[in-house]
């Protein structure tokens, strides 16, 4: 069976044609490789292909369909594509705008000041919150004028990675 | 003589204090806040005693708990590593107070090298060079006066400050009087004192500190320069020994007045005089850092000594072991500083739990960290994660190690500069050793773009996906659905069996 | 020059090989069994290649399967590490053959040195001294005439021989013939060849080598000595460099006598020369060692050179870039091996999965090894899982440095010698350097007791074994025992919508 | 509820008295501990009492109930003792005699050299079996005088850890 993954910019056909134990015969877009793979650690793989030895990290994401890969150049997003996901994509699509309203940290934080209040118009460029880790600050900014419509967090709060700490909606 | 050390510190830091104490059979003593009960320092230490809440000044800050812990332990020392109380004459005065040695300078040392002003005019007594400057500035006329005196490049800076904070750069005499007030009312806010001073700006500036030691009996040595040049915003991120820029008449000449800076402070102790040194070779005393350095690893690998022994025997009163004629400079030592960060996204900070780690062993490397798998690095601390030091006995093949090394490291479930530093190496202006503080904004377009991964690399990496992906569903689902019911009871049963409850 | 290297050996000698290649900026070429598709240094190599079953002599001694992986990867140099093919003459020989450069001797040094009868002829043209002994015994008589010339006790050895197979020793007369048969015997059996010699037995013998490094252009040097008499059955266990034993004069006449010893080969590469010393420091050339040694880490830390990249830039052809009278001794470095193997149980071999490790850090220490947590230790090859080296301003603080890195060094999953090494550390005769290769045997009762572990000790690894099962059982038993049916079937939903497949 | 944990040479009484997160209260035999453990890897203990910081680690045995514990000092095996252990061991001390004439290796390995056949009498002392790891040979003695009942193992095969390789009976 054929699945798509998508490699950050790239979507790419791939589909297991033969595998006995570590050897794997497979084929990736037009490509088809022979190759030996292994996990030796855990979320560690070892992939021996034409006499070259590759090491390929994973971390999984936040479902089991997302993947943070680590070459030894850098490091990707992955996901696996199938129809859930596919489905959820176009509908995901459809609302794009109202994915970009939510303001959230990329990394678990501390919320140190919230300068707008609930009904404020705000410019795009506008700070919106403050979050600190480590002891370093990181400014939450508006990307386009808007009108802030709930705000999730107080001052003082411990925030998680990805969580939603407010909501814009377009301007009245 | 010093039997139990508390060590007032966490991270990395605290693990190597403990490691140096160990080998001197001391018995070491841990503390921690809530948010560190798993820390490394914490498994390390002999033993660990609470201080308080995760933030720094509930904690690590927090003097009175400290000191409550050296009691209960029935520690006679306490060492306070670098950052948190390291430089605080108050804590200093408190250990003196209470009969706990202070692995550190006197309150009078630490306060005199605290403020920027007092150190200046300490240091133009003992003849050491300064940057031309001036002392607390008093009203705008005179500010005006000093500016057209020594000319642009000024730089404003607060009296009181460190971290960049209330510092104003003037290029142009136009912008004089706004800096100033600008700078004024920044160091009002972040240090509840709005003196400033000004002083000349060195266009392309290195900084090169000089490691010193010194016993109670009046003996100061220098152990040598420390490079310290690559920096982002004001954060030191590379530091090697020997610098590329010294000559042996400059390092003589630069580690006189290293020495005679700390016999004007009746320094006792391990510290560090920072000079800012220009591309045609004029120094100034900077500041006088007077703490163990992060960067003091390259020191102890090139000249071939463990410098929180020493803190510790000047803490015991001994008279140093070594004469400044014994000691020598053999091969070049780099250290990289590795954070907590995502340098694709601003160095956003990124705390989290580190899921897998290699650490990059072998001839002529030193790791020192304290993260391991399955540790949560908080948020409430330093993103440094760890420190890593290649030796070699030219630069050249130090800075070959140090790309081995990086090569070898790995951490997963955390974002790090572990590949920005990586491309470091690859610089020219690196290699070459041509470089100051500007460098990595020089660099920065370079510094920041991604490593090339062709399209075999990148079908590598969706293969390993794919095949995680497979295996893992194979793993929880059912080789046929209907079969599912009834099956479910039976794997109980297995695996009941499997435990043998 | 060399490109690309195959390194022709396994586990912590070949990653060690290939992070100097790296740092050379050669590729490296990875061969395995395949018990060893999960070793380290397949993960560590840039390509890989298959080469035979686990079985040594089917794969990392079959010389055809890896001339054959040196073709298909364009490998122009074969690097042999130790042990395995280091020492094979046919294989250097092959190698020139093939037109692939051998990184170490030609066959003919190799089979000079490795046939002990002709390399004590070599050695004693050279005028370097040999333990009194004789060439091949003819018959019993001459063995009767040696012992009555030289006196008991006396060695017999097989000629052909190694590691202790065919070797008696002799303390009286009357014991000579019985003696003499049987290692003929034995080397018959273990080598397909009954000749013996007999030499001199020095009864509280040093094991004392030297470092040498030659060049294609006939120059030599030596870096110095290495101690290595504390041995379990021959086997070394800790290695050190400078020897407790040594004194200035006699380091240079034995190095002399060493680089004598290396010319008289035409000697190319690096190599040791091995010395057997008495306590009152009469010493005798033994054998020399055609390849790196396991102990070679204190050499390198303390005269601060990478003997690999010197056996490549040698390979090269290049001219040594040092001369005898650049290299120094910096310092005391001591080296651990640590072994998979129960001290408590006779010292069996224990392969198996590593489970959990902890690896020392920190200043002055380090590490060489492979294995990793879940790499299953393969029963199929040597059991040393890696080397500790711990450096020192002087050898008291090397040792307190080792004892601290053996305290943090964790593995869990086989059994080690680590603890074993750990009271090594603390006897005495080791800490004053009073020791020859009798001292295990010597402290043996010592070495083997157990630490001890108080009663409150013991109550904590009891309470940690009844937490961690409470958990555990916490985790798989049901809350009621009949609710379980109807809700295993609810948990299986569960556990997909987790998985969101 | 109590149990009863076997440390080697040691019988102790245990039982947790409270429990609130990492803190426990627990009492082995006459003592009473209130300490702090957390598991801060996997099956790595950290214990801090009375200020003293432990380090435990802990690998599970055959079976979940046994041990392997290692302190900064010495390792033990361990075992905890509920009513099935002690049915076990009741059954397996009518029995002990049989135990004793199983042999088995206590490291993974192969055999290279079986010097006896089935229906030979062995004296103690006498090798039955030669095993090698590592290039290392270890040799399986008789401990006492028996005949061999069944061999299991032919030269040339790998055998696990703990794995019975012959059979010993009381000669007739």
């Amino acid at each position: 069976m054929a699945y798509e993954i998508k490699l950050e910019h790239r979507n790419a056909q791939i589909e297991v044609l033969n595998r006995a134990g570590n050897k794997v015969v497979i084929a990736v877009d037009d490509r088809k490789y022979e190759l030996d793979i292994v996990m030796v650690e855990k979320g560690v793989y070892s992939i021996l292909y034409n006499g070259h030895s590759y090491n390929i990290e994973l971390i999984e994401g936040e479902t089991s369909k997302e993947y943070i890969v680590n070459t030894f150049a850098r490091s990707f997003e992955a996901e696996i594509i199938d129809a859930e996901t596919k489905y959820q994509q176009s509908r995901k699509l459809g609302t794009d705008a109202e994915g970009d309203n939510d303001i959230s940290s990329p990394m678990p934080g501390k919320v140190v000041k919230i300068p707008v209040k609930v009904g404020d118009p705000v410019v795009s460029g506008q700070t919106l919150i403050v979050v600190e880790a480590m002891k370093m600050q990181s400014e939450f900014k508006a990307t386009a004028d808007r009108t802030v419509r709930e705000i999730l967090v107080s001052e003082g709060d411990t925030v998680n990675a990805h969580q939603v700490m407010m909501k814009l909606e377009e301007s009245a | 003589m010093i039997r139990k050390v508390l060590v007032a510190n966490r991270g990395e830091i605290a693990v190597r204090v403990m490691r140096s104490c160990r080998e001197l059979g001391l018995i070491t003593v841990g503390v921690y806040s809530e948010a560190d009960r798993k820390a490394m320092h914490i498994r390390y230490a002999d033993e660990a005693y609470l201080i308080g809440p995760a933030p720094s000044r509930e904690s690590y800050l927090n003097i009175d708990n400290i000191i409550e812990a050296a009691k209960k332990s029935g520690a006679d020392a306490i060492h306070p590593g670098y950052g948190f109380l390291s430089e605080n004459a108050a804590f200093s005065e408190r250990c003196k107070q209470e009969g706990i040695i202070f692995i550190g300078p006197s309150a009078h040392s630490i306060s005199t090298m605290g403020d920027k002003i007092t150190a200046r005019q300490t240091m133009t007594n003992a003849g050491v060079p300064v940057v031309p400057g001036t002392e607390k500035i008093r009203d705008e006329q005179q500010a005006l006066e000093f500016a057209h005196q020594v000319g642009v490049p000024i730089m404003i800076k607060a009296s009181a400050g460190g971290g960049g904070k209330g510092m104003r750069l003037v290029k142009d005499m136009d912008d004089l009087l706004p800096s100033f007030r600008t700078a004024k009312s920044e160091a009002l806010n972040a240090f509840g004192d709005d003196s400033v001073y000004i002083e000349k700006y060195i266009e392309s500036p290195h900084h090169i500190e000089f490691q010193i030691l010194a016993d109670r009996h009046g003996n100061v040595i220098h152990l040598f320069e420390r490079e310290c040049s690559i920096q982002r915003r004001h954060q030191k991120v590379i530091e090697e020994t020997p610098s590329p820029l010294m000559t042996p008449e400059l390092r003589e000449e630069m580690g006189k007045f290293a020495v005679a800076a700390t016999k004007a402070v009746n320094y006792e102790g391990a510290g560090t005089i920072e000079f800012i040194v220009s591309d045609s070779l004029e120094y100034y005393f900077l500041e006088m850092n007077t703490r163990l350095q992060v960067e003091h690893p390259v020191t102890e690998r090139v000249v071939g000594v463990d410098l929180v022994k020493e803190q510790i025997n000047i803490a015991n009163g001994l008279p140093l072991a070594m004469k400044q004629e014994d000691l020598k400079q053999t091969g070049h030592a780099i250290q990289c500083r590795i954070y907590a960060e995502d340098p694709d996204h601003n160095f956003i900070p990124h705390p989290g739990v580190v899921t897998h780690i290699t650490v990059p062993l072998g001839l002529g490397v030193r790791y020192d960290g304290y993260v391991y798998e399955g540790y949560e690095i908080p948020m409430h601390y330093d993103p440094l994660i760890s420190k890593l030091i290649s030796w070699g006995k030219t630069r050249a093949e130090s800075i070959a190690r140090m790309r081995r090394a990086l090569y070898e490291y790995k951490i997963t479930g955390v974002k790090t500069n572990i590949k920005f530093l990586e491309k470091i190496m690859d610089v020219p202006d690196f290699i070459e050793g041509r470089y100051n503080t500007h460098f990595i904004e020089n660099n920065s377009d370079r510094l920041l773009s991604p490593k090339l991964c062709g399209t075999e690399c990148e079908d590598m990496a969706i293969i390993a996906c794919f095949i995680d992906y497979l295996d893992k569903i194979e793993k929880v689902q059912p080789q046929k659905f209907t079969e599912e019911f009834a099956s479910t009871w039976k794997d109980f049963g297995r695996k009941r069996s499997v435990l043998r409850l």
